[in-house]
């Protein structure tokens, strides 16, 4: 039962985030719901494991959590220099 | 339970729709980000993990960087259409009240006595656990023993795919300079 | 990424992490979800992650492109090679029964049993996922570095 | 075990009510610099009070260090990738509408 209060709250604010990236005035409003929406993933996955009972696949949580970020390295970096290629010493 | 279903399903719908209709492409880019990140929530409650594994490796990280690179070389937003598509809506339309038709003649949803459950032997399951000398994981056992000779394909289709990619793309070091010095010529 | 020095260590600090985890992806798919496949997209991340926090020609320093080409072929020769050896030990092409041994597969040590080296369809497997592995890995890597050269050297 | 359900029910109460919290803040909130304050709370309270409230419910000593690792990833990329995000829309040009004390740089 607590697992369903969780994973409700967690869908609840999914939804939340997702109003917010479409309605986004900015690019960085729409990236910052994005990464909310990765963290929730996240702990919805934990939640789902739970509430069915297969616990050993939270290996797919951790994976999310490391993915995550590569995601926003990458778009962050994109809307800086809007280029992949150029040097960084 | 079911409610959960409902509303991953919802957020899919609307998340698809998004990213058909906006017109940002970067943000359509993120916006495939959110997609893969509620469709592994769904494979996971399907029951598949492994598939949400492969959602959850490539969707998040490696598609965006390599979306995110096509946009580079291309434009940023996508070129607004002005005609109205009555004929592909039509199209649209007939094709999905055909799917919609067809649904209603299949299995409801983990019957046991459905074909894709009979029809790939089931004793593949029972057979997995002597053949393979106690490994757990009947998904890779079928895709790396029972089906070998797939998954050496699979493996050559990516192989041909990077190798498409390196001609198409790649910029050699020795051919470089030759380009760069008969631009200068045309110009 | 210059004017991101929290960026810059935290991807130090992680960059670890996802290639020990792609490592445990690879080497546990026979036991949990995963595989090759999987383990080689998060391996080429990793990588991914290090060009474009560190710059292109960091990754390239680390991965060189020659090499990452030899790998693309390599994964590929150790997939079917792994056939051939099956073959060559009297048996039909990718019918691992035929990489069974006896060397070192199960040690007593103590009270309990040690499977210490894989054998027969255990050993293929894991020969196979290994081949998968290397090719995604490079093929990743490589579709990387193209869209990333062509772009420094459009502008 | 009673126990470890009443504290369970505590900590995802709690964190669920701070995800929301922060979803209808992220919501709300009239501007960027002031968003980020309602995605920093979902990303950090909620998700570290609800996995603290699964880690009471795991069943063997794995399954928790795994929810430990979670958190772990969790706590360090989530905060690092909001303080890129405000420093690079700093860097082009937005600036804080509530901040009376400077001038805005792109008005």
């Amino acid at each position: 039962m607590m697992f369903i209060v969780a994973a409700i709250s967690i869908l609840i604010t999914m939804c939340l985030a997702l109003i917010r990236a479409m309605l986004g005035p900015t690019v960085f409003d729409r990236v910052l719901a994005l990464n909310m929406f990765g963290t929730k993933t996240v702990l919805l996955i934990c939640a789902i494991c739970f509430l069915t009972d297969r616990t050993d696949f939270l290996d797919l949580a951790l994976l999310y959590s490391l993915m995550n970020f590569i995601g926003m390295v990458a778009l962050l970096r994109f809307s800086h220099y809007t280029s992949f290629g150029e040097e960084v010493s | 339970m079911i409610y959960i279903d409902i509303i991953i399903l919802t957020l899919l719908a609307v998340t698809a729709v998004t990213v058909a209709r906006i017109r940002d492409l970067w943000a359509a880019v993120m916006f495939t980000g959110i997609y893969s990140f509620i469709g592994a929530s769904w494979m996971l409650l399907l029951d598949a993990p492994d598939v949400a594994f492969t959602e959850a490796a490539v969707g998040a990280g490696i598609s965006t960087v390599l979306m995110l690179g096509t946009l580079a070389l291309t434009n940023k937003a996508e070129k607004p259409s002005t005609s109205v598509p009555v004929v592909p809506f039509l199209v649209v339309l007939g094709t999905g009240a055909a799917l919609v038709y067809g649904t209603l003649d299949m299995p409801h949803f983990g019957d046991p006595e459905a074909p894709v459950h009979q029809h790939p032997n089931p004793s593949f399951v029972e057979r997995s656990q002597p053949d393979m000398h106690g490994l757990p994981n009947v998904v890779t056992a079928v895709l790396a023993s029972y089906r070998g000779y797939d998954t050496l394909g699979e493996t050559a289709v990516i192989f041909t795919a990077g190798i498409g990619v390196l001609i198409i793309l790649r910029r050699d070091k020795r051919t470089a300079p030759d380009e760069h010095s008969s631009d200068e010529v045309v110009t | 990424m210059n004017s991101f020095p929290i960026i810059r260590i935290v991807s130090k600090l992680l960059i670890p992490y996802i290639l020990l985890f792609a490592l445990y992806v690879q080497f546990h798919g026979d036991f949990g979800p995963g595989g090759g496949f999987q383990a080689g997209v998060i391996l080429a991340s990793a990588l991914i992650l290090y060009g474009l926090v560190f710059g292109l020609p960091a990754a390239q320093s680390v991965a060189p492109p020659w090499l990452i080409e030899k790998l693309i072929a390599l994964g590929v020769l150790v997939y079917a090679g792994t056939g051939v050896a099956t073959m060559a030990l009297g048996s039909n092409f990718l019918d691992y029964d035929a990489l069974e041994h006896h060397f070192l597969t199960d040690v007593t040590w103590g009270s309990q049993t040690l499977h210490v080296l894989p054998s027969g369809q255990h050993l293929g497997i894991f020969l196979v996922e290994v081949g998968v592995g290397i090719t995604v890995t490079s093929v990743m890597l490589m579709i990387f570095y193209c869209f990333a050269g062509r772009n420094q050297s459009s502008e | 075990m009673i126990v470890l359900d009443i504290i369970s029910w505590a900590l995802i109460v709690s964190g669920a009510f701070f995800s929301i919290v922060g979803g209808i803040g992220i919501i709300r909130f009239p501007e960027f610099f002031s968003r980020l304050h309602g995605g920093g709370i979902t990303d950090t309270m909620g998700a570290a009070l609800i996995l603290l409230g699964l880690m009471f419910q795991s069943p063997n000593s794995l399954v928790a260090i795994k929810l430990v690792m979670i958190l772990f990833f969790l706590l360090v990329t989530s905060p690092s990738s909001c303080h890129a995000l405000s420093n690079s829309a700093l860097a082009q040009g937005h600036w804080p509408e509530l901040d009376t004390t400077r001038k805005s740089k792109n008005k």
